[in-house]
């Protein structure tokens, strides 16, 4: 018996969606605004389904670079999704208050990550039909099969921690199971955050593994302790040092586009200053670990280390780019309390942080792919086709579509109301 | 209204907690990634009983002998057997599946029915006949050498007017030169399974010259020095590689002879030739700039004078095609002085493998020869890739309104001018046999057996030219008269498919004779042939003149690798082939 | 214990049934031989053994199903007088067509599974891997997976009614399990291709 | 390292290439494509995208310039794709030390791709597709790969089956390392290829690699690769090979 829904009355349906004493743009222009977004999706899903139906021909990869442009994405926005689990591990472990204005946010950033990293990967992979043979037949040497253990069930992780954000939606609330179950969820955040740090822990320093442990591959092969090479704990650290810049950059870009004020600035300032400092320990045991490897580790396998940066367009600029102007610059930026002062040094700072540590994959997964390893080989090159970019984007498109729909309908910011729209505390 | 719809829910979610404890799910899972491995548009192979049989690869002249791999009859592989196989041998089974194979008749590119084309060339050659004009019909056989090529001379000169028409070859030009330089009709080829130095002028040893594989064998037998302009595959292989300027051929072989004399190292029967005085005094007019330094020269004429018995190749190079008749008159006239004619190791008298004598037919013409608008009808015998012939050549000696006809393996060769175009037996679908190798000097008879079923409407050149000719003949038959010719001849050899020690041929009876070897025996005949005196240095008229070479029309001749389209494997999907220095293709090696 | 549950554990209940009786069935379409044909009437009233039929080619390989002239040598007139064998003569003897038989233990394509070292060198009997098919009076229709094609005797746990072990066993677990006890188990190579 | 076991059962089949004699003709890699059912390269296909178990490098060394046949070296010290494929698709087979993948558990995540220092394996791009009819030449002895999924040399893996079949149709009941020959090393028309037995001391493979005149490619990788190349000339073992300051 639904009577005939008018126009006026959808309105009033929907803003009933959104939170209580906080108001968003009208829904035309909510619709305007995720209309690209949603054709984009389109374009790459079309993309994605040209290589899964007919086979992988459609990207430029080829036998000599195996793994694609689109990987190194994969690798960077799961090093930025990291952001999720260290947000929870500093806000459940170490207490660090402040961050309970942005865990929402964070929580959708990691599973929008997470998620998209996931569906690049399904489409990379040339038989997605038997990924779950990694499950069956595990071989517990690989590197790859702790990834896969790891993202899959991280992935569920977040999905948990994103129920209760979204069950408290204003109107999924008022079915009283719901409501009960959130609190209850709640009450456990704590373990499941605990839990993803520590498979964010394995998993962030498994994707790092898989290239310390190639013995084929001299410039990415790494000395370690014991079975992890140094990849696993570098990857590791730079991933929890760029999560809080990225939480911080994105949360400044909804600002933005939200075009009111969202967290205190004391948050910007934590984020800011937590990141800093991890930020130089990983500048510190980067430098370190590319001295062991320059001195002992690839001359010992007969490759001189100068010969890794005569393949252009991989010179010797690329290594001191990742550790000095993204690594130590943005570290002292972000540490200094007087550059911090002022916003924008800030989220450049973090700008810079999130483009070293992407940086830094995209040298682990091209450079070495490119780099000749047989004498006689001469380099190749390689360009992304419009499928794989087609692709990514339909990704980063999924990314932003789930925020606005998050951050329009859910609660992702508590501080807002108080802040904007001066509501009592929250 | 709300609780039913809430029960339903409830249903659903009951039953798919329910459905994760069945074998449902986890059967689909499992049935679809086994699914992947089974997809219906991939290959299934062939079931049936694995047989091998002897038989020889008549792709090209080599012909060598190789066992033919079968499942349920049908060939999957072609392996040595005994001696070596060159990689378009190895494929050789794939002609007959080629993508480009002709399957049904056609007739201006639609497809027709074959017999119409039979009545076409008949009603033109009534009309030629009729019209008693200087138009001939003419055969040109893009194959020469072989038995069929035999039957079409000698069913042409039923037809009055018949021409026979080779193409300009490559292969063999040296060869062909210093037979003119012997007495009589004696034919000449490279005995190169002696020679101890060998000097190529541009010709490509190393990419399907002469016998490939047995080339590949031997090469580090004999000394290898190659004089090219460019980088070829031969220059790789080559012991020495002489870098000369483009065109100067000519120069370095004149180069070469005048060290000769001068040195006095030429050999004493070149003395003997009578215009010996008149070849001083040309050599001296003819000097010209060869980019190699003197002593170099004088270096390269020394070993060949000293490391004998040594030749000298200058064929052709697969970019100009053949060298102009001074540059193999040169050539011809240096393997004198070197003493190499006549010889074993040098260019020694080919045996040749007898025929029966009532098979005299035309003579071979090249097509040069014709005049102009001379040809009524063309049939294009066409059963193999790999010739690539200029058609304007060809062009200029048709008439106005000649008939162009095929007898061809595809439509995309030499055939496509053709106006009608039937799809011919190929390799493994019918008899067939190899001309004469141009580096083997013993006589052999070695033929392919028919394995599969050729095309339905598909004709034989040689039929197709019996039937016009009002008589019955087919390559089995023609095959089968040349081998009771062979063992009537009473020469040479028979060794069965499988066994070591030849049988002379008398030891066979006939029918036995021709039943071994179409199971893959070999017939050989090699005579020691007394030392043959060259008769003269330079063939009459021809002059010796140094500047660049004339680019004859540009006439590859050689065998690509058209057989198979594994053959994209050295060719595309890999550098093997890339020319040194070429712009990369695909990117780095890997 | 309010209504909800009962229809949740309903519909549970419905589910796990239809899992366990229906639907393995459903996996698998039946496919019917072209022709009747009976072992038994060949091995006990024509006393015939199994290797007449299925024997070893001279060069070692296994023959597998007899070819129509190998039936023909015997049956080029009807022997006897079953409906199955007129068809026969009639429709492939006299026509010279080959009877598209469907093989039960068809193995995949990938799979190499040679007659030889089995039977002569192992001496395994037939019996044990193509379990009573040698005495069967008729052939039951070949059950052909849906969704992999594959042959329900060689891919797959027997998953039949209530997840009965079927007789005999030409599944990858039935090879493993004599591989594994005589040692001849090293990797996928030994029976892959 | 498979150590020969008591019984003697176990072979670790090496390869030994002369690369002096090799003149880059190309035989192996068409013979190779042939008996394991290589499809022809897709349209557009090249050196990178296309498929070759076996590829013969043109090596320039300053004078005459070298030949080097690269297959995968079924490398047993640790194999690198061994140890990085996370389902188990590739294993080194103790029993006859090849290096085995099998494309219906691999599933295409091309990590063993840029695990091999060798670049011996290429990943089917597409599905592969056989002119109308030729698929009746396939060789029986090998399955046909699909799309998706990685391949490489395995010495001829069919044949060492047709091997194992034919001695027990011979009567031997044992299962011993068997004689065969892969196709490469039967169709080299200048014989530049040797195939043998390491675990068998009087196998011409294992006099060459004892008497010290055979070497390896990126041996110190210690990846333990077990084909062997033998060359009389300095300059091509250090076109191939790169420096020896060792």
């Amino acid at each position: 018996m639904t009577t005939a829904l008018t126009p006026s009355m959808l309105l009033q349906r929907e803003r009933e969606l959104i939170r209580r004493g906080v108001d968003r743009c009208p829904l035309p222009q909510f619709l305007m605004w995720t209309a690209p977004w949603f054709a984009l999706l389109v374009f790459g899903c079309y993309a994605a389904w040209l290589c899964l139906s007919q086979g992988l021909f459609h990207t430029n990869m080829d036998n000599q670079y195996a793994f694609g442009l689109w990987i190194f994405l994969d690798l960077a926005v799961i090093a930025l999704g990291a952001g999720a689990f260290f947000t929870g591990f500093l806000l459940y472990v170490a207490r660090k208050q402040e961050m309970k204005a942005v865990i929402n946010s964070a929580v959708v950033i990691g599973l929008v990550c997470y998620s998209g990293a996931v569906a690049v990967l399904m489409v990379d992979v040339g038989q997605p039909l038997r990924a779950w043979f990694t499950f069956w037949h595990p071989n517990v040497h690989s590197m790859l099969t702790e990834v896969t253990f790891c993202i899959t069930a991280y992935l569920t992780v977040l999905l948990i921690e994103y129920l209760p954000v979204a069950l408290k939606n204003r109107k999924l609330c008022r079915v009283t199971r719901y409501a009960v179950f959130e609190y209850e969820l709640h009450r456990l955040m704590v373990v499941f955050a605990l839990l993803g740090a520590f498979l964010s822990f394995f998993h962030q320093g498994s994707l790092g593994g898989l290239y310390g442990v190639l013995r084929g591959r001299p410039f990415a092969f790494r000395e370690g302790f014991g079975i992890w090479p140094s990849t696993f704990f570098l990857f590791i650290v730079s991933a929890a040092a760029v999560g809080p810049s990225f939480i911080a950059l994105t949360t400044w870009i909804t600002e933005k586009l939200s075009g009111h004020r969202l967290v205190e600035g004391r948050v910007y300032d934590t984020l800011a200053r937590i990141s800093g400092k991890i930020l130089l320990v990983y500048v510190a045991l980067k430098a370190a670990d590319t001295l062991v490897w320059m001195n002992a580790t690839a001359p010992a396998r007969g490759f001189a280390a100068r010969g890794f940066y005569e393949t252009q367009p991989f010179g010797t600029w690329i290594l001191l780019a990742e550790i000095g102007v993204f690594g130590l610059l943005p570290g002292w930026l972000l540490v200094s309390r007087r550059a911090r002062a002022s916003r924008a040094v800030l989220l450049c700072g973090a700008a810079l942080a999130c483009a070293g540590v992407a940086l830094n994959r995209f040298v682990m997964t091209i450079q070495t792919l490119a780099l000749p390893t047989l004498p006689f080989e001469r380099p190749a090159q390689y360009w992304p086709s419009w499928q794989e970019a087609g692709t990514f984007l339909a990704v980063i498109a999924f990314g932003v579509l789930v925020y606005s729909f998050s951050f329009r309908y859910l609660t992702l910011f508590p501080q807002e109301r108080e802040l904007a729209f001066g509501g009592e505390k929250e | 209204m709300g609780s039913s719809r809430r029960r339903l829910l409830q249903l659903a979610g009951g039953a798919g907690a329910g459905l994760i404890f069945t074998p449902a799910p986890w059967r689909l899972l499992g049935d679809s990634a086994i699914w992947t491995q089974n997809w219906s548009w991939l290959p299934k192979t062939p079931r049936g009983a694995l047989t091998s049989r002897a038989t020889h690869c008549t792709l090209c002249p080599a012909g060598c002998a190789v066992c033919a791999r079968s499942v349920g009859g049908i060939p999957t592989g072609l392996w040595p057997a005994g001696e070596p196989l060159c990689p378009a041998g190895f494929a050789g089974h794939h002609l007959a599946w080629h993508p480009q194979r002709l399957r049904e008749a056609r007739h201006d590119g639609s497809p027709d029915a074959a017999a119409n084309e039979v009545e076409a060339l008949r009603g033109r050659l009534e009309a030629i006949r009729a019209r008693r004009s200087r138009e001939c019909f003419a055969v040109l056989d893009l194959a020469p050498g072989r038995t069929a090529s035999l039957i079409h001379r000698r069913l042409l000169a039923r037809i009055d007017n018949g021409a026979y028409l080779e193409p300009p070859a490559i292969e063999g030009a040296t060869a062909r030169a210093v037979s003119a330089l012997l007495p009589g009709n004696v034919r000449a080829a490279l005995d190169l399974q002696r020679t101890k130095t060998l000097l190529s002028v541009g010709t490509p040893v190393a990419d399907g010259w002469g016998s490939p594989a047995r080339v590949t064998r031997a090469l580090r037998r004999f000394r290898l020095v190659h004089a090219e302009a460019q980088q070829s595959r031969a220059a790789d292989i080559a012991d020495e590689w002489l870098r000369i300027h483009p065109g100067s051929e000519t120069a370095l072989l004149a180069g070469i002879a005048g060290i000769l004399i001068e040195e006095g190292l030429e050999s004493p029967s070149a003395r003997r030739c009578p215009d010996y005085g008149e070849f001083r005094a040309a050599l001296r007019r003819a000097r010209g700039e060869t980019g190699l330094a003197p002593d170099r020269l004088r270096q390269l004429a020394r070993t060949l004078a000293r490391e004998q018995p040594a030749a000298v190749v200058a064929d052709g190079d697969p970019a100009n095609g053949p060298y102009a008749p001074e540059t193999q008159a040169a050539a011809a006239a240096l393997n004198v002085l070197l003493g190499a004619v006549g010889v074993p190791g040098g260019f020694a008298p080919r045996m040749e493998v007898p025929a029966p004598n009532e098979w005299a037919g035309v003579p071979v013409s090249a097509i040069e020869s014709l005049e102009d608008g001379s040809i009524g009808a063309l049939l294009i015998d066409e059963p193999l890739p790999g010739c690539s012939l200029p058609w304007t050549l060809v062009e200029r000696k048709l008439a106005k309104d000649a008939l162009v006809a095929a007898c061809a393996w595809s439509a995309v060769g030499v055939s496509r001018r053709a106006e009608w175009i039937v799809p011919a037996p190929v390799f493994l679908e019918t008899l067939q046999d190899t001309p004469p190798a141009p580096d083997a000097v013993e006589a052999s008879f070695r033929i392919s057996d028919a394995f599969l079923p050729p095309p339905p409407d598909a004709i034989d050149a040689v039929t197709l030219l019996a039937r016009l000719a009002g008589e019955e003949m087919a390559p089995a038959k023609a095959l089968e008269e040349r081998a009771a010719a062979i063992h009537a001849s009473g020469n040479g050899a028979l060794t069965k498919a499988g066994d070591a020690e030849a049988l002379p041929v008398t030891a066979l009876d006939s029918a036995e004779f021709w039943q071994s070897l179409k199971d893959g025996g070999e017939w050989r005949w090699s005579k020691e042939t007394g030392g043959v005196e060259p008769a003269r240095l330079f063939p009459p008229g021809a002059g010796l003149s140094v500047e660049p070479v004339r680019a004859a029309e540009r006439v590859s001749g050689w065998r690509p690798a058209g057989v198979s389209p594994l053959l994209a494997k050295l060719w595309q999907e890999s550098e093997l082939k890339e020319r040194p220095g070429a712009p990369r293709a695909g990117g780095s090696a890997s | 214990m309010d209504r909800g549950v009962l229809v949740f554990g309903a519909g549970f209940a419905l589910a796990v049934a239809a899992g366990w009786l229906i639907l393995p069935g459903v996996f698998y379409a039946k496919v019917e031989q072209p022709l009747a044909f009976s072992h038994e009437a060949h091995t006990q009233t024509g006393g015939m053994a199994c290797e007449d039929c299925h024997g070893f080619r001279d060069d070692g390989s296994f023959a597998g199903i007899p070819t129509l002239e190998q039936c023909a040598s015997c049956h080029a007139e009807a022997v006897g007088t079953t409906e199955s064998e007129r068809k026969f003569v009639e429709e492939y003897v006299k026509l010279g067509r080959e009877p598209q038989w469907l093989v039960y233990s068809r193995q995949p394509d990938n799979a190499w599974f040679p007659h030889a070292p089995h039977v002569k060198a192992a001496g395994l009997p037939c019996e044990s891997c193509h379990g009573d098919h040698g005495q069967s009076n008729s052939l039951r229709p070949l059950e052909v997976n849906r969704i992999s094609g594959y042959s329900r005797d060689v891919m797959g746990r027997p998953s039949g009614p209530l997840g009965l072990r079927r007789a005999g066993g030409m599944r990858m677990d039935d090879c493993v399990r004599c591989h594994a006890g005589a040692d001849l188990r090293h990797s996928c190579l030994d029976c892959h291709k | 390292m498979i150590r020969k076991n008591a019984e003697g059962k176990h072979a670790r089949y090496g390869m030994l290439i002369d690369l002096d004699r090799c003149d880059g003709c190309g035989a192996c890699m068409v013979a190779c494509a042939v008996e394991n059912n290589i499809p022809p390269g897709r349209p557009g296909a090249n050196a990178r995208t296309g498929l070759n178990w076996i590829k013969v490098h043109r090596i320039e060394t300053g004078g005459r310039p070298a030949f080097l046949p690269i297959m995968c070296q079924q490398c047993e010290d640790e194999t690198p794709c061994v140890e990085v494929c996370p389902q188990n698709a590739v294993e080194l087979d103790p029993a006859t030390g090849v290096v085995g993948q099998i494309p219906q558990r691999c599933l295409g995540c091309r990590y063993c791709v840029t695990a091999c220092p060798y670049h011996a394996r290429v990943f089917n791009w597409g599905d592969p597709e056989w002119p109308a009819g030729m698929e009746k030449t396939l060789n029986p002895l090998v399955s046909p790969r699909m799309r998706g999924v990685v391949e490489k040399c395995n010495f001829c893996h069919g044949r060492w089956h047709a091997a194992r079949e034919k001695a027990a149709a011979d009567g031997s009941t044992g299962n011993g390392p068997v004689n065969y020959v892969p196709a490469c090393v039967e169709a080299c028309p200048a014989g530049a290829m040797a195939f043998g037995d390491l675990n068998d001391p009087d196998s011409a493979l294992t006099r060459a690699v004892a008497a010290g005149e055979a070497f390896r490619l990126l041996d110190l990788l210690q990846t333990g690769p077990k084909t062997f190349y033998k060359t009389a000339f300095a300059a091509v073992r250090k076109g191939v090979a790169g420096e020896r300051d060792a």
